[in-house]
C-alpha cells in the first residue's frame, strides 16, 4: 500500500479522531495532530488544550479576524470557545503534568515496541528542543503517536529507540497509514490495519516485533 | 514613586553580560519595544531566559539573530533557524529545559522554594548532572530554581501603580517572570489610572513591578 | 455531559473514611451545603484537608464539632477550640503544615509534582521524619504531595460548563484543590450559561470539575 | 516602668510603624501587630498584605456595608484599596516565601538572643498552629517581633528559646515598651530605650544577653 502523504496524513488524522470521548481534555500536538480536530465525530464533544495558555481553543480564525493575543502553541492565530479559559505557562502545565489532560497527540521520529519515544532530537543534525513535549507524554492519561509509518524510506517503529528519548514508556498507541498498534505488557500488539494493506506488508515495514491481535480488525475510517 | 518612565529611564539597567527573563510564547506576548532597546544599545553576553527563541525576525529571535546572547534558556529553537546555527558553531549556548519543568524552576526562583521535583524527564538525556530522587516509589528529577537581574514583562493593560492585566494568550511566561528578577520593567500596550483594573483581574501585583514603559514598536 | 445536580447526586459519592479537600479560609469561601450534607448523612473517619478548622459553627469547624473528622491535616486550629480538646483526648489526629507548604503540597499533588523542596519549617519540629536536602548551599525540606478522593470546592459563580470564578478572598484554597482530588464538586452561589464568565477571569476551567450545584445554604 | 497593657501596646505599634518605608509591602500578623496600621506616618504609603489572598487591604469596612468575600487573615471583615489585587493561596505564599514581602510584624511567645522566633506552640497546652507564621518569618525580608517585654511576670526575651521553634535565626528587630533591639551578628543589640525606663530595667526584664548600643538612643515616638 503506497498512499501519496497528503491521504496518508488523512487516514491517520481520520482513525486518531475516533480515540476521542465525550467531554475529554485533548492535547493536539504541531503537524499532523492538528489535522484530528477536522475529524472529530459530531457527536463528540472534546476540549482543545494549547500549553501556551489555554483550554476551549477553537477555529482558526477568518481571515482579517486575527486577534494577536490569541494564538496557539504553533504560533498561529485562534480563536477560543465560549466554554473556554486562559491560564499562564505554569497553570498550563499543571493541566498536563498533573493527569488532567485525557489525551495527547503527538508525531515521532521514532516509537519502540516499549512505548519509548524520540521526537526532539537528533543529535548534530536537528535540534528543535522538547518544548512541551516532555511534559505532555509523562503527564496526559493517554499517549497516542500520530505519524506515517514509514519515512524517507525507514522503518519509524523500532524494536528500541535510537534517538534520545522523549520519555521512557509512555506511549500507549500508534497510529499510522497502515494501521494501529497498542503497547502492552506483552508488546506490540496490531489491532487493526488499513483495508489496502497485509500484516505481511505491515510487519515488513516495522522493525518492531509484532503480536498480531488475534481479533485484528480492517481500520474502520 | 512614579513607576511610568521612559525608555530612557530602563536604558542604564540593562548591561553586558546580565541574565534577562523575556515574557512571550513564539513571539506573543513579547515585549518588543523593550527589545529594540537591546538591540539599540548593541548588549552583548547576554543570558536569555524565555519559552523560545521564536523566530528571526520576532521577539527573542530578533536578539539571537543579532548576535546579543550568549546563553539561551528555553525549551525550543526550532523555529528560529539562527539559534541552531549558532549552537552548532559554537557562539550560542543552549541549556533546553522541558517547557513545564522551565516554567516551575522560574516559579521557584520566585516564590522561594528550592527546587522542582518533577517527573518529567526521567530516563532521557535532560537528567544528565542532575540530582534524582525516589519519593513514594517513583523516580523524579531535582530541577533547580532560575532567577534572573531583571525581568522584561509585556502587559496589555497596565495602571500606574503597576498592577497588570494580560490578555488572551499573552500571559504565558510573563506572570511568572515577575516573581523572579531583582528588577520587573513592564511594557504596556496600555497605561491606565489606578482603579481601572479591577483587584479580581490583575495578574501581576503592582508591589512587584519597578518600572512601567508605556510600549512604542 | 450535565454536570450541574442537586445535592442528591452528591451524597452516594461521600462516603466514610474518604480524604476530602474543603475550600476556605476560616470559613471565608467554603461550601457550607456540602458540610451540611455531610453532617446530614453523618459521614465518620474523614480525613480533611483544608487551610484551619475554622470556628465551632462554621466551615470545616462544623465537621469538626460534630465528630466526622478522624484527621486534620491543617495549619491552624486555633480558632476552634473543639479541634484542640478533641486533639487532647485522642480522638482527632492532627497534622499541621505550615499554611504556605500545605498549599504547594496541594498544588504538587494537582499538577503532577513529587514533592515541594521549601524552606519552611527548616530547624523546627516541622522537619521531624521529613527527608532535608542541601542545595546550591542552602537546606530546604521535601514537603509530599496531597491528594484527595473528593475535593468540595466554594465558587462566587460557575457556568454550566463548570468555569469558575471565586469573589474577593474567596479564591484561598479552591482553585488549588480543584487541580488535586479524584473528583471535583462546586457548590457555587449562582450558576450563569456558558460564555457570562469571561476566558480571562475564569479561575478553575470546567474541564477539571466533574458535578455542579447550586448554593442551599 | 509599669503602664498598662493598652499603652504598651500603643508605644510598640507606633515605634513599629516608624520602621515602614514608602513602597514597602507589609504583612501586620493578627492582634498587636494589627495596630500598627493606625500609626503610619502619613507621607509613608505602605501596601498591606494579608496572606489569605490579597494585596492592598484597606480599612475596616463601616458596620453594614461588610462584604463576606472579603476577609482578612483573621476571618475579619476588610476591604481593598484600588490599588489591591486579590490571588489564591498558591500565589500568596509566593510572595512571602519568595521575599517579595518588604517587612513582616509578627507577636510571640519567645524570642532569643539568636534571631529565634517561637510563637506558633506550647505543647500539651495550646497548640492553635503556626498558620503562616512560618513561611512568614522565613520569607520576609526582615522579620519585627512586636510583643509586650514580659508576659505574666515572665521574661520573653531569652538566651535560648525553650519552646519549639517557628523559624530559626530569622528575626531581626524586636520592639517593646521597653525598647527596640536588633539581633546582629555580636549579639542582641539594644539601640533605643522608652523615656520612662533605664538600662537597668531593661536588662533585669531581659533573659538574653544584651549589648548596649553605644549610640543608645530614646525611643521618638
Amino acid at each position: 500500500m503506497a498512499v501519496e502523504a497528503k491521504l496518508a496524513k488523512e487516514i491517520i488524522a481520520k482513525r486518531v479522531a475516533m480515540e476521542l470521548k465525550n467531554g475529554q481534555l485533548v492535547n493536539l500536538g504541531i503537524g499532523l495532530p492538528t489535522l484530528v480536530a477536522n475529524y472529530i465525530p459530531k457527536d463528540v464533544y472534546v476540549v482543545l488544550q494549547s500549553e501556551n495558555g489555554m483550554v476551549g481553543m477553537g477555529s482558526t480564525p477568518e481571515q482579517g479576524k486575527e486577534d494577536k493575543n490569541i494564538t496557539n502553541a504553533g504560533g498561529q492565530y485562534v480563536t477560543i470557545n465560549s466554554n473556554g479559559a486562559y491560564f499562564d505557562s505554569a497553570f498550563s502545565f499543571s493541566l498536563i503534568r498533573g493527569g488532567h489532560v485525557d489525551i495527547t497527540v503527538l508525531g515521532a521520529l521514532e516509537v519502540d515496541q516499549y512505548g519509548n519515544l524520540s521526537n526532539w532530537i537528533i543529535p548534530g543534525k536537528l535540534v528543535p528542543g522538547m518544548g512541551g513535549a516532555m511534559d505532555l507524554v509523562t503527564g496526559a492519561k493517554k499517549v497516542i503517536v500520530a505519524m506515517q509509518h514509514t519515512a524517507k524510506g525507514d522503518n519509524k517503529i523500532k524494536k528500541n529507540c535510537l534517538l534520545p528519548l522523549t520519555a521512557k514508556g509512555e506511549v500507549d498507541m500508534i497510529v499510522t497509514e497502515l494501521g494501529v498498534m497498542l503497547v502492552t505488557e506483552k508488546g506490540l500488539v496490531l489491532t487493526e490495519i488499513h483495508k489496502d494493506t497485509t500484516v505481511e506488508e505491515v510487519i515488513q515495514l516495522t522493525d518492531a516485533e509484532l503480536i498480531i491481535d488475534e481479533n485484528l480488525k480492517v481500520m474502520n475510517i | 514613586m512614579n513607576k511610568v518612565v521612559d525608555y530612557s529611564v530602563i536604558k542604564p539597567l540593562l548591561k553586558d553580560g546580565l541574565t534577562i527573563m523575556i515574557g512571550g510564547f513564539l513571539g506573543c506576548g513579547t515585549p518588543e519595544g523593550l527589545i529594540n532597546l537591546i538591540l539599540e544599545m548593541g548588549l552583548k553576553e547576554l543570558t536569555i531566559i524565555g519559552n523560545d527563541t521564536s523566530f528571526v525576525d520576532k521577539g527573542i529571535g530578533r536578539l539571537i539573530a543579532n548576535g546579543n546572547v550568549k546563553k539561551a534558556i528555553v525549551s525550543h529553537i526550532g523555529t528560529n533557524p539562527e539559534s541552531g546555527k549558532q549552537m552548532h558553531e559554537g557562539t550560542l549556548e543552549v541549556e533546553l529545559s522541558p517547557q513545564g519543568t522551565l516554567i516551575e524552576r522560574i516559579r521557584a526562583g520566585g516564590s522561594g522554594l528550592g527546587g522542582v521535583i518533577t517527573p518529567t524527564g526521567v530516563g532521557t538525556i535532560v537528567e544528565e548532572g542532575k540530582e534524582k530522587i525516589l519519593l513514594q516509589g517513583k523516580e523524579y528529577l531535582i530541577e533547580l530554581p532560575l532567577r534572573a537581574d531583571i525581568a522584561l514583562v509585556f502587559a496589555s493593560k497596565t495602571d500606574t501603580f503597576g498592577n497588570a492585566y494580560y490578555k488572551g494568550t499573552t500571559k504565558n511566561f510573563n506572570p511568572i517572570i515577575a516573581l523572579a528578577a531583582d528588577i520587573v520593567v513592564v511594557e504596556t500596550e496600555e497605561i491606565v489610572e489606578v482603579g481601572e483594573i479591577h483587584p479580581e483581574v490583575v495578574m501581576t501585583p503592582g508591589v512587584l513591578v519597578d518600572y512601567i514603559v508605556k510600549g512604542d514598536f
